[in-house]
């Protein structure tokens, strides 16, 4: 396991919508200027976010962090539009001020000279720009693999496109790229590949179809297999112990906020 | 110049405000963003002798202006808090209060006994009150057991002990007041209250546990009224808990007779907000001309 | 098709949702909003014998999601109830629950042989829970009371009785037992919590009559608990109120075990709110492939 | 007492925002679209009003209708920034929608033939423009004393000046119109009217003061003395039974909602 707590300890602090977008139907990229997120937050970690006053909703919302450009004191998440929290997000407008905790979770580390691919569904993409552009950025070869139903749906395409080594989308409907499972285009793609440039590690969000696959390919032998969850989180620094989930073979919980978000996929169960 | 000092028991803390127990991690992230030496007390999340995993997931589940929770008190057992986290939390200079809990009266009197053995707990909170144990809730629910089980407690230790009582009974102020009776040094309202969610997707219970306790703001109104009709019952001092959200919320529970706050859930919404509290009640003290927080306790009543 | 009849105590309303006492007018404004002859039932306001003023205001008080009341229950009288608004109600052509209270049994027995006498209630509702009357709470927490209350009621009507019973007890499922075993052909859960709230600039408590009783969504979690902890216990069935705010919170009430529901505060709210409901619990039922709310009854528990 | 029950029946329906102003510092002069208020709204009349789905604030709030334009579906609200929910209505923006119930209360009868004078403070202001501008349409003469502390809170002066057929200003600084108190401005005017122009009625709203003067001139029998009541509302109409105040010598209490707002000076307690 990665150590339990964050290299970077978290702050509570304001952040200033520059920019939303809805391109996709459904979903809303926000920009947003801070000082701390934009320069402290790492690939792998996320944000408490919440940006009305009331108590009703009450929580923060937890999202993943998509890009950062410390320069400009920018950092972006891209969001699905599933509820009352993600609706009055969506309904902000530029200039209004977020309340943020954060950078949370354990970054993801990055292993020079050990390729990494990436296998996502949906908005499970939001979580892996960021690694996949650090890891590119550190002379590594990113190999990600695109899944959503239909086009529309191909969340964070661009940015995954420009992060990535090589980007490969599949569609449920064929509406765009490989008609058919993501899980597939990942096993024809790295046979092709030399022995020396095969993936080290699959990180995979979004599907638990794609974790239990990943798992099956890492007890297979053939790379290491990590997946990013999810949980109800209150708090998102370990304070409240809501967000469990299942050690392996039913040993006890890790807390998603403290111990992941990332996880070796066979050290949970995967129900 | 206002002084924010309080006395509890016959500890002094240098102000009223201190998390509720299980919603602040002294030795995690939150530290940073609100530092334990600047609370009245640190309060531990309830301890047991043995670890203890906690509840199935779905733990939490947001609510109308509050949260239900059925953790079950994951702890790591006595002997490892002692060893690795109580001597980091008498590291701050406040006073150190360890929240307990058991099975049985021997093993409150156990934990409470092995505790006092580190001279390092300046007050005990007998967690007598959680909705998510078994039976954990009944101790605060039988008078004759409420009794029975602090006054047991009374006698196997030294360290003056603050009993932390359930609203969900008829009328908490006489278990306030029979817990004042057994030798409760202080007592402590409000835990949470027995509530739960269900998925009408699926339909079942929301909750991996089933049911759990709802606080929050939601429940503030509740816990101004507990403590307000316990006040002129019994001459221990309260810590007031439930639902408090800013400073106003605080000074509401000390005008209804509290001598300290405990902030719970909304340490989870806004991490900043012990601080906030702090501050507000200074301000307050200050505009009003009170010299501190002991001339606001229960002047709502007169 | 669904059909929305359910049956409470041999009387069949069209459909679950009714309003809570003492929070429609049948006579007044709301009727041109949301009209009486839709509801599964009309509820009155609580009636007594003699007419009442009501407490000093002020006599309500927003909290977060929620409201405080101490209306004190200002009534016209019987005598004036059944001459000038009984005869209205018994006129819409749907079930008339009247909700009646007094301050002695034999106060309750009288009213309810003056309104079995008009031979136009369908059903008398109990109000043994009011937290804003003097001992309004205490026929639904003492035990011997609460059986001695329901059994004379009993013996001097025939007309079928909801016993609405009071959260501020230990185990509102024990209650909602001796209620049925002393003759109650349903119960109502729940009334309001006793809250109070203290004006921080006047260190006085905000409403005139010092505390009042808290509903509204931030309670709704509570009775869902109540109702889901009776449901097994009881075979007679549960009018299911409390914080219901959307056709979800009503879903989850009969998910928990209720057989028809009141909505309350929420009326103040949006008062188109109860048709909302209606139309929410028809929608569910057929998506789901239910044919009536009597398949959902306590669902959750299985 | 005016009828128990407001002659038109209220709705529960929508509006749109089509204009807003901060003219006043601490005030918002809302321009409403919506086809019931606009059409029924009556002078004396009022509406409940939520802005936003939270139930954080839970409850609607009440203000008095200040113009209504049947022919282009719009009404006017003042109001006074004093919480929450004042707030929230005023950081909402042009083409939000509203929630109103209404009308409620019951209208002020206008008497052709007999003068009315208005003597209001502060954003009492609001509840008489209405009123003034029906009284002179059916020929009445509105003599309107309208007073603040200082000029900048002279809220819905420009409204009154065009609704009354006589606009007096006091200030307690000076800074506009008479020095001093509104009440010896009204008398100074009053005497000087002859016998049959002098104002039958007068209304009064927003001052404790005021309402003791206006009951002392009806005691002296001078005039018919009326006030404009206010008192914390759930439902606004009439389910409750929150908006109680005294009857006159505690015989019980009116509800503001059902039975006002604006009740005869000398049947209520003016504690
Ligand atoms: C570590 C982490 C990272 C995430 N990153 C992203 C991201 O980058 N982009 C994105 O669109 N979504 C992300 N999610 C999911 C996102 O947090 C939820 O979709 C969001 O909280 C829903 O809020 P809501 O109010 O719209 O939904 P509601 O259903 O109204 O929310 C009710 C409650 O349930 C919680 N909740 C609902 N769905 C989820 C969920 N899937 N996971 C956790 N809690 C949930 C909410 O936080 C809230 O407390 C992430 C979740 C976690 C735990
Ligand atoms: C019949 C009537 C007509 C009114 N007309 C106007 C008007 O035209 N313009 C205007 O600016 N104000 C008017 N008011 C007062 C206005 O309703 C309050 O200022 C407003 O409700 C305050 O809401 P808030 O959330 O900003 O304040 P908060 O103090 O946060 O509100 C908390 C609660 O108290 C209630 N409340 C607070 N102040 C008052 C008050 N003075 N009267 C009644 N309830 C109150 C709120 O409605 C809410 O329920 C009127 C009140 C009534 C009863
Ligand atoms: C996530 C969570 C965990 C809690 N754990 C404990 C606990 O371990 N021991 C205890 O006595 N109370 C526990 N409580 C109850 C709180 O200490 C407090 O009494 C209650 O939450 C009411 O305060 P609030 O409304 O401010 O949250 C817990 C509450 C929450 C929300
Ligand atoms: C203003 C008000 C008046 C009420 N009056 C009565 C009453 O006369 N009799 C009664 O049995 N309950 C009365 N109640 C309680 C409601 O019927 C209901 O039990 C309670 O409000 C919980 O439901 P809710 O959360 O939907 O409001 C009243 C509640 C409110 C808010
Ligand atoms: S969200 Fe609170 S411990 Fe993880
Ligand atoms: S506001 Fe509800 S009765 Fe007047």
């Amino acid at each position: 396991m990665k150590p339990k707590i964050s290299p970077i300890k978290p702050f509570y602090s304001e952040g200033r919508i520059i920019e939303q977008k809805n391109e996709y139907a459904g979903y809303l990229d926000l920009l947003i200027e801070d000082k701390v997120i934009s320069r402290y937050g790492k690939p792998g970690q996320f944000v408490m976010v919440k940006g009305w006053h009331s108590n009703d909703p009450i929580l923060a919302r937890p999202f993943d962090i998509v890009q950062t450009d410390s320069a400009n004191n920018l950092f972006r998440l891209v969001i699905k539009i599933t509820g009352r929290g993600t609706e009055l997000l969506n309904s902000l407008k530029t200039g209004d001020m977020l309340k943020i905790t954060g950078p949370l979770g354990n970054p993801v580390k990055i292993k020079v000279n050990e390729n990494i691919a990436l296998l996502v569904r949906g908005v499970g993409a939001a979580s892996v720009v960021y690694l996949a552009e650090s890891a590119k950025k550190a002379g590594v070869n990113v190999y990600t693999f695109l899944s959503a139903s239909t086009k529309s749906r191909l969340v964070c395409r661009d940015y995954l496109r420009e992060a990535s080594t090589d980007l490969n989308i599949a569609t449920d409907d064929g509406s765009e790229g490989f008609h058919g499972d993501a899980r597939d285009l990942l096993e024809q793609h790295i046979k092709k590949l030399k022995p020396d440039s095969k993936p080290g590690r699959i990180y995979t969000c979004g599907s638990k179809r794609f974790a239990r696959f990943v798992s099956d390919l890492e007890r297979k032998g053939l790379t290491k297999g990590y997946v990013f969850l999810e949980s109800y989180m209150a708090c998102g620094i370990g304070d409240c112990h809501g967000c469990a989930v299942k050690k392996k073979n039913n040993t006890g919980y890790f807390l998603v906020c403290k111990d992941g978000p990332v996880f070796p996929v066979n050290s949970v169960e995967l129900d | 110049m206002v002084n924010l000092n309080v006395d509890i028991a016959g500890v002094t803390l240098k102000n009223p405000v201190m998390p509720a127990s299980g919603t602040y991690e002294y030795t995690g992230m939150h530290n940073s963003i609100f530092p334990p030496d600047k609370l009245g007390a640190v309060v531990t999340k309830t301890i047991f002798i043995e670890p203890r995993e906690g509840n199935k997931p779905p733990r939490i589940c947001e609510t109308p202006c509050g949260m239900l929770n059925s953790i079950g008190i994951p702890t790591e057992g006595v002997d490892s808090f002692i060893k690795n986290n109580l001597p980091l939390l008498a590291g701050y200079g406040v006073p150190v209060i360890v929240s307990i809990a058991g099975d049985t009266i021997e093993d409150f009197c156990e934990i409470a006994n092995i505790i006092e053995g580190t001279g390092k707990a300046d007050l005990l909170e007998l967690n007598l009150s959680c909705p998510n144990l078994n039976h954990g809730i009944e101790w605060a629910r039988n008078k004759k057991q409420l009794y029975r089980i602090i006054k047991k407690i009374k006698e196997s230790t030294h360290i003056p002990i603050i009993a932390k009582l359930s609203p969900s009974v008829d009328d908490i102020s006489e278990m306030a007041l029979i817990a004042e009776s057994a030798g409760a040094n202080a007592v402590a309202l409000i835990n949470t209250y027995k509530g739960m969610k269900i998925d009408i997707g699926k339909r079942r219970p929301f909750l991996g546990n089933t049911a759990g306790g709802l606080s929050g703001p939601a429940v503030h109104p509740l816990a101004v009224y507990a403590i307000f009709s316990t006040f002129k019952k019994i001459s221990i001092p309260i810590v007031g808990i439930g639902g408090i959200a800013s400073w106003k919320d605080a000074i509401e529970m000390i005008l209804a007779g509290s001598a300290a706050v405990g902030v719970g859930m909304y340490n989870f919404v806004n991490p900043a907000v012990m601080g906030e509290v702090i501050e507000g009640i200074e301000h307050y003290l200050a505009e009003n001309n009170f010299d501190c927080p002991a001339d606001l306790i229960g002047l709502a009543h007169f």
